[in-house]
């Protein structure tokens, strides 16, 4: 496989140490199986993710991402910018959307970044690593690397809404995405293809100032894995991830239920999938342990 | 900001359409909503909506611009985007509640103790600090919003979260301490100034 | 002496017909009953060779022939022999198809072969090709009444396939209702702003047009003649007078707004503020910017108040929707925005908003886009003042709120301007001297409109009404089946409608009236017994001047002379045969239909007798929907009763009452009639045949009764095209009956 | 080998639905030489697979017999059935045109008999009641529909060259079955060209989230008019197809698809009428116990139509509620689709379960823009628009906008007289 180098921006939550520290972990060691080499955008600043609005208002926000596609532009040039976070990738492939259609909010970003001494090309496509494995590997590409298929495993794919909208990945259904269930199946799982929660809200920012009504909807989401026989939750966003895991133990003991579903990233999936070990595939960052996966990856 | 508030009403009188499409984000999209209602009944959050935004759009035309602004409607949006990739008219709904919020926010008329809001100005003021998100410095000013006792209380509620999530190491106290930090503080510091420059000289130039 | 007769029979074996017949039988009877000079057998008449025999045998001199093969709905390209007059006896669909192949049933079924043969050959016999009359010659010059949009449009489209034509406008110049407007909805993409109406610019290309002659100030005094051949009085206001004839008619008298004075709660008399639709095109056409009548203040919020009278079913309202009003709405406000500036606000409540198709939608996108308010409201009063107050239900938001104007304008409908109902008329006429009936009538005839076309026709002077005044088609395959043949409506006469599509439908009534006049030379019937040469005619001698033809004539083809005598004019006569089912003493007869060609087929049915157990169910069926059915039947392999015998009929509006009395009296079992659903959504296309069928043969019962026979022997059933499974069970319950009360004691 | 006689003065008319087979007509009752083109076996287009017309509630089998009638005798009308214009050249008044026509494998000596289906084995989904299809069958020698004209069989392409086929030909007393027919392309004059090649329902799939695609008990309306043709896949009966219980309580959703920039831009103007029609299916079926429940933004009835509707919302058994439904969900337990979605009158939330949900899909036009043999002004919706710049090429029905049978029938006499217009001219040069 040809090597693939990108531009790679990890966002807040995947650094060391931050809530979605797994989900790195994992993509660098898929990558490497991948032949993936990812450039960190020097520097890198926070997006604004989708909570950042309420203080920070239209030019601010977008100015934000003006600086990081502006730093990938002037480090890593001619790379396609790459994020795992989907409020990262959102955030970034709005702001240059915005830029591209409204000369004067481009105008402001630039007027701003200039004095950082930093200027904007804008001609920087912006991309999930989702995208890079669909369309630049393939399902035959993630497939073909598969060591130790997952098999025995029924995954359920809960895709949420920022992977998934307002931008999507091409080809795929806003209601109905079928590309996790595919990767689910390319490394030797089942998937859920009938999931109806799949791109179910949970809450997303709001779990924090909202948790009664983001944990319903979380509870939903769980439930309805469950009600499938899955043995997991997969997914391919950081908030997703966090939110349906780490609030299971509040869900019941509010509703009473006896949740016990771990959620992994695909990355993890993947990682497994091909070999490399609990650790290097982050299994040890899970709040709810994904045992099978473990034991399939000490086998 | 309230001087703000009185100014834009004053300006735009009757014709809350036209103060949105000057000055909300992608407000200038409002107008195309002929009413089906498919965002009211995409939102995952539907029923906590005392407006939803089919209802918020038909108030904006029909003048109500207190009762929109005042709202905590649009505090309610998940940014899911149910409603933008729904909506026949290519009305940037998601966009709008957005720019409703923060318009709210500027002319300091958002209901008081708004939880979205507080979390939305916390995590920005978070950010601004050192230009990325300190995680555990966020979670804390969240517990701590509504004073010292109930920050007490959440701290202790969610305790086991805490220590789940620092058992994964998907939390650090060490963040507390030094945390990450972009280098050029100082460039990027600079680079939000001058756009909330740009964005404060948007409003006070359509007041006038 | 007419030329000599020679009559040939076909018989064709295949399709299964020659395993399950005796072909030879056939023949026999063919020849024996059916008293054909000569028959052949073939294994597929339909292919080459099989025509070609038909052929050669024409060619030999056949001037009748009978060919038994499939239904006469089959094969109608192949056996397309306009030269002789032709009958076709269905033995595939009819009888094969239709029956058990069993040996039990063998005979039966050969019975039932044998009698359709025997139908066929004396319908034949009683039958002649049918010839032009040659009553009109081909006159292309088309009459247009009405110089609007509707009829300018018409005239050009006409005049541009070399039709001459003549336009007969009632005022005082070309252009109609939208000569006063300022703006119309836009008719080309992208759809987005009012566009100029072309009124000028059309009225100069009819002005210019050496093809045109434009009668201005001009009504028509008297209208007489036919397709082919109208004659026209044009009477100027100055009292001139002018006649001319023409080859057809298409009529495009517009419409008038519906005057709102009456719907007090918007204060329309009260403030000069409150204006129509129509009037407001006055007020943008007067020169920007707009301003309002009252102080000629420049206006700065302008509302429109939608669907004001329509769409309800209050006394006084309309009960239909003018479609455009929401359209116009937008191009109006596109007018305050464009005259008055982007501050003036434009304010549209609106209940259902009608901007259907590309053209409505992108219009509908445009005003929104210039910051056109549209709010779903329910006015419920306007209140006059030196600021206008519009009190609404906000049904979106739910709430009654107001909001200001300084004009309201209210979307008031359009009303047809048509000429009165001659049906009205003729019920006056058939009304008792002296009852309540007649008094409501007159009084309803007292306010009608004056005539339009002042039609010399014994069935009244104007086109007929379909609801409301609209002198629509009531076919929704067929939007210009006229009811008075030669003559078109279009535009909004026809159906509310907007420029676009009135201009629309000036071309197709246009083209409809071309083909009209063009027929109408060749003798040729209009739609949609299109192409037929056959007419009616009578035998005076036998007449006794009754009128039941005259005045249940669909189409108005038939005057009366002085003494009350029949006249017909061909070419507005549509063929359907309602005359002759109308006329108690038989003389109305076509050339190849007629009291004998059908009388003649029930006769020659074998009628075995009393006590054989076999019983005789006649079926006249409805050609163009019962006898369908049946086909289908067959081909689907449903059974029909072997003892029914089926003839196609134009329409059961011709079915004549002695072929009933007759069938009765020489033995019939049972009798079953199938028509076209009747009522106000009636389905018959020579429009109250099924209607009368069913009065007439309510009529039967005395005949019964006299007969001594049971009522249940005749029934008369509505049958659609889609009955394929009813059409014959209604036969076989017949059968059923019959078998039930016993075979009836007339037999010979 | 197809032999057509035409010249300039021949008027060419595309498409054998309603409106084509109108233009062609009244073009051929007024004298003219017209040579109809029409891609499926038959005649009759979209309205021979509709089950009732609105208002009138008739039936459309009625016009097309009379149709069908007329064109039989007709000696002005050639029609070629399975045939595509493929390319079309010159100007008005003097243009060639290029028809493909495909093989029927069965010649004019076939009587429609029906021999060969019965002698045939293979069974395809019959197309002829779109999505629902697979509920009836057809053979792989078939006659689309009972009143098909040409009344003549067709070969399905795919039993050519199996045992099947053979049987066929061996079953056929009358040597209709021609095994060997090849395609062909046949080249002719025409002086002016209708463009009639009509609309097809917009692509239910697309409408993500109604779940056409994933539930089966949500269908389409130009599907449900098929169930509830006696003459259709579940002989007339309202039913599920999940599990063929009977369906009593109906939803219609409006504008799926149309008036939505993410699919059709434009209003359909046809779906309204036409769902408020098929409520009557729903109480003629089931009386009170059936209950319609449309969901719409606008109901567009317009004109006389207005009537119909007064009529129906008189009906206690049908509920209107203004709202573009959000989303449908199956209930797992029964396959019931649930509806999602806030009536915008007031502002209530519903979440609504029905036994079927009929979705009133929109018209598309079969206006190919990017293959359009000559030079045509087509709208941002697809339509063609009525410009001078086409020529001798007129749009009839609803190849310029969406119309009512009604109105594309009227539409297309207009388009008859600007096609004998440009014949005339060239007879007039001529002669």
């Amino acid at each position: 496989m040809a090597k693939k180098e990108y531009s790679f921006y990890p966002g807040c939550s995947s650094q060391k140490g931050a809530t979605s520290s797994n989900y790195l972990t994992s993509t660098q060691s898929m990558c490497d199986v991948l032949d993936i080499t990812l450039n960190e955008i020097p520097d890198w600043n926070c997006c604004g993710a989708s909570i950042g609005y309420g203080g920070g208002g239209e030019l601010p926000r977008l100015t934000l991402s003006a600086r990081n596609i502006a730093l990938s532009e002037q480090h890593n040039a001619g790379q396609e910018i790459v994020a795992t976070c989907a409020a990262c990738w959102l955030a970034t492939r709005e702001a240059k959307e915005r830029f591209e259609h409204n000369k004067t909010l481009f105008d402001g970003a630039q007027q701003a970044l200039a004095e950082g001494g930093l200027s904007l090309k804008n001609q920087t496509a912006v991309r999930h690593m989702v995208e890079v494995l669909i369309e630049d590997i393939g399902y035959e590409g993630i497939k073909s690397g598969v060591k130790k298929p997952l098999e025995g495993l029924k995954i359920a794919g809960y895709v949420g809404c920022q992977t998934n909208r307002p931008f999507g990945i091409v080809g795929e259904s806003y209601e109905n995405p079928l590309y996790l269930d595919k990767m689910i199946e390319s490394v030797g799982a089942d998937s859920v293809p009938t999931y109806e929660k799949k791109v179910q809200c949970c809450g997303g920012a709001l779990a924090m100032s909202e948790p009664e009504k983001s944990q319903e909807m979380i509870k939903g989401i769980i439930e309805a894995a469950y009600d499938h026989g899955a043995d997991m939750i997969a997914t391919p966003c950081p908030l997703c991830q966090a939110n349906v895991e780490i609030y299971q133990n509040d869900i019941n003991a509010k509703y009473g239920t006896k949740f016990d579903m771990p959620v992994v990233y695909y990355s993890q999936l993947i990682s497994i999938a091909y070999g490399k070990s609990a650790k290097e595939s982050a299994l040890d960052g899970q709040v709810v342990p994904a045992k099978k996966l473990e034991e399939l990856a000490n086998k | 900001m309230s001087d703000l508030n009185t100014a834009m009403a004053a300006k735009y009188r009757a014709n809350f359409l036209k103060e949105v499409e000057a000055v909300v984000e992608e407000g200038e999209t409002v107008k195309m909503c002929m009413q089906c209602g498919v965002c009211a009944g995409s939102c995952p959050l539907g029923k906590h909506w005392a407006h939803p935004p089919q209802e918020i759009f038909m108030m904006i035309r029909a003048g109500k611009r207190d009762e929109v602004l005042k709202s905590d409607s649009m505090w309610m949006c998940t940014s899911c985007y149910n409603c933008i990739v729904r909506c026949p008219r290519g009305v940037q709904i998601t966009h709008v509640m957005h720019g409703l919020a923060y318009y709210a926010k500027r002319l300091g008329v958002v209901p008081e103790g708004q939880p979205t809001q507080q979390v939305s100005q916390l995590f920005w003021d978070n950010l601004m600090k050192g230009g990325r998100v300190n995680e555990l410095k966020l979670g804390l000013s969240i517990y701590f919003k509504d004073g010292f006792g109930d920050g007490i209380k959440n701290a202790m509620a969610n305790q086991k979260l805490g220590m789940n999530m620092m058992k994964a190491g998907r939390m650090s106290p060490m963040e507390f301490l030094s945390g990450h930090t972009i280098k050029d503080n100082a460039g990027f510091q600079k680079i939000i100034k001058k756009a909330q420059e740009i964005e404060d000289a948007k409003f006070d130039g359509a007041a006038k | 002496m007419a030329e000599e007769k020679k009559f040939v029979g076909f018989i064709c074996t295949g399709c299964g017909i020659g395993e399950r017949l005796d072909a030879g039988q056939l023949e026999t009877t063919a020849k024996r009953d059916g008293k054909m000079q000569d028959v052949k057998q073939h294994e597929m008449l339909c292919n080459a060779e099989g025509v070609k025999m038909i052929q050669d045998e024409i060619g030999g001199g056949a001037t009748h022939i009978m060919i038994a093969a499939c239904s006469r709905r089959a094969k109608v390209e192949a056996f397309n022999f306009t030269e002789v007059a032709m009958t076709r006896a269905n033995l595939r669909e009819g009888v094969i198809w239709v029956r058990p192949d069993t040996d039990e049933n063998r005979e039966t079924t050969q019975e039932m072969a044998d009698d359709y043969i025997r139908m066929a050959c004396a319908e034949a016999r009683f039958m002649t090709k049918p010839t032009p009359s040659g009553e009109q010659e081909l006159n292309k010059h088309i009459l247009v009444v009405g110089g609007g949009v509707t009829g300018m449009t018409a005239a050009l489209e006409a005049s541009a396939a070399g039709y001459p034509v003549t336009i007969v406008e009632k005022s005082g110049a070309l252009g109609g209702n939208a000569a006063n407007w300022y703006k119309s909805i836009p008719s080309r993409a992208p759809y987005a702003e009012p566009q100029d109406t072309g009124i000028e610019g059309m009225i100069e290309l009819v002005n210019n047009n050496d093809r045109i002659t434009v009668h201005l100030n001009s009504t028509l005094a008297s209208t007489d003649g036919a397709p082919g051949r109208f004659k026209a009085t044009i009477a100027e206001e100055s009292g001139a007078t002018t006649e001319a004839e023409f080859g057809a008619i298409v009529q495009a008298t517009g419409y008038k707004p519906y005057d709102p004075s009456e719907l007090t709660q918007y204060h329309y008399k009260d403030s000069p503020d409150v204006v129509t639709n129509w009037e407001f095109e006055a007020l943008a056409k007067a020169g920007g910017p707009i301003k309002r009548p009252s102080d000629g203040k420049e206006v700065k919020a302008v509302a429109f108040v939608q669907n004001v009278g329509q769409t309800s079913k209050d006394s006084g309202k309309l009960p239909y929707h003018s479609g455009a009003g929401d359209l116009i709405a937008i191009k109006q406000a596109m007018y305050c925005k464009a005259l008055n500036g982007a501050d003036c606000d434009a304010t549209i409540l609106f209940n259902n908003l009608r901007t259907p198709g590309a053209a409505g939608e992108d219009f509908y996108r445009s005003a929104q886009e210039k910051m056109i308010t549209f709010s779903k409201g329910d006015v419920s009063e306007v209140v006059p003042g030196g600021e206008l107050e519009v009190k609404f239900k906000d049904l979106i938001l739910n709430e009654d709120t107001a909001m200001k104007a300084d004009l309201v304008v209210l979307d008031v409908g359009m009303m047809p301007n048509s000429g009165p109902d001659p049906y009205a008329q003729l019920a006056f006429e058939e009304a008792e001297e002296g009852s309540e009936e007649k008094e409501t009538l007159r009084q309803a005839l007292e306010v009608a409109p004056p005539s339009i076309l002042n039609l010399k026709y014994r069935q009244g002077t104007d086109l007929p009404h379909l609801r409301h005044g609209f002198n629509d088609s009531h076919f929704i395959c067929f939007p210009y089946e006229t009811r008075r043949t030669g003559i078109y409506a279009a535009g909004p006469v026809r159906r509310p409608m907007d420029m676009r599509q009135a201009q629309d439908d000036a071309a197709g009534a246009a083209m409809k009236a071309i083909q009209a006049a063009e027929n109408a030379g060749k003798g040729m019937a209009a739609h949609p017994r299109a192409g037929d040469l056959s007419y009616p005619s009578f035998r005076k001698e036998g007449c006794t001047q009754c009128k039941r033809c005259t005045v249940e004539c669909p189409f108005g083809a038939i005057n009366e002379d002085e003494q009350g005598y029949p006249v017909y004019n061909e070419a507005r006569c549509r063929r359907c045969g309602t005359c002759m089912g109308a006329c108690p003493v038989r003389v109305i007869s076509f050339e190849n239909y007629s009291i004998d060609t059908v009388g003649q087929q029930l006769k020659n049915v074998d009628m075995p007798d009393e006590f054989s157990e076999k019983p005789r169910i006649l079926v006249l069926a409805c050609e163009n929907d019962a006898y369908p059915a049946l086909d289908q039947a067959g081909m689907s392999g449903i059974e029909i009763n072997p003892w029914a015998r089926v003839i196609p009929v134009r329409c059961l509006g011709s079915v004549s009452l002695s072929w009933i009395t007759d069938s009765l009296n020489s033995g019939y079992d049972g009798i079953v009639l199938m028509g076209c659903q009747k009522g106000d959504d009636y389905q018959c296309h020579f429009v109250r045949g099924s209607a009368m069928a069913h009065e007439r043969m309510s009529k039967v019962g005395d005949t019964l009764q006299s007969l001594n026979l049971e009522p249940e022997r005749v029934e008369v059933y509505e049958v659609a095209i889609t009955d394929v499974e009813r059409a014959p069970k209604l036969i076989n319950d017949m059968a059923e009956t019959v078998e039930k009360i016993g075979m009836s004691p007339f037999k010979f | 080998m197809t032999e057509v006689v035409a010249t300039n003065q021949t008027i060419l008319v595309v498409g054998g639905g309603i409106s084509g087979m109108t233009a062609a007509l009244e073009a051929a009752e007024t004298g003219k030489q017209v040579v109809l083109v029409e891609k499926r076996p038959f005649v009759g287009g979209r309205v021979t697979q509709l089950y009732k017309y609105f208002p009138k509630l008739c039936f459309p089998t009625c016009g097309l017999e009379i149709n069908q009638r007329r064109a039989k005798m007709n000696p002005n009308l050639t029609i070629l059935t399975m045939a595509e214009v493929t390319n079309l050249e010159g100007e008005a008044g003097n243009y060639t045109a290029t028809v493909k026509i495909s093989p029927r494998y069965v010649n004019e000596n076939c009587t429609g008999c029906g021999d060969c289906e019965k002698a045939v084995e293979a069974e395809f989904d019959n197309e002829f009641n779109y999505g629902l299809a697979g509920l009836s069958k057809r053979k792989g020698a078939y006659l689309p529909h009972k009143m098909a004209h040409p009344m003549r069989y067709v070969i399905d392409p795919a039993i050519i060259g199996t045992a099947d086929a053979d049987k066929a030909k061996e079953a056929c007393k009358v040597g209709a079955v021609d095994l060997d027919m090849q395609e062909e392309e046949i080249k002719f004059n025409a002086g002016a060209v209708i463009w009639a090649t009509g609309w097809q329902p917009y692509d239910a799939n697309k409408i993500q989230p109604y779940g056409y695609d994933r539930f089966a008990n949500v269908i389409t309306n130009v599907e449900f008019e098929r169930m509830a043709d006696p003459q259709g896949p579940t002989a007339g009966k309202i039913v599920r197809p999940s599990d063929g219980k009977e369906a009593k309580n109906v939803a219609f959703i409006q504008c799926a698809g149309s008036r939505d920039q993410n699919h059709l831009l434009h209003c359909s103007r046809i779906c309204c009428m036409a769902t408020l029609k098929q409520t009557h299916f729903v109480q003629e079926a089931y009386g009170d116990e059936g209950k319609s429940t449309i969901y719409y933004i606008d109901i567009r009835a317009i004109d006389r139509f207005e009537e119909f509707y007064m009529k129906v919302k008189e009906n206690p058994n049908v509920t209107f509620t203004k709202s573009k439904v959000a989303s449908i969900v199956e209930n797992r337990e029964n396959q019931s689709p649930i509806l999602h979605g806030v009536d915008t009158e007031g502002y209530n939330r519903y979440a609504n379960e029905h036994d079927l949900v009929v979705l009133a899909v929109g018209m598309e036009p079969s206006v190919d823009k990017g293959s359009f043999p000559v030079d045509i002004v087509v709208n941002e919706e697809g339509f063609i628009e009525p410009a001078p710049e086409n020529g001798g090429v007129f749009a009839a029905g609803c190849s310029s906008d969406a119309l009512d049978v009604n109105r594309a029938a009227q539409q297309a006499t207009g388009a008859a007289l600007r096609a004998v217009q440009v014949v005339n001219r060239v007879a007039g040069m001529e002669g």
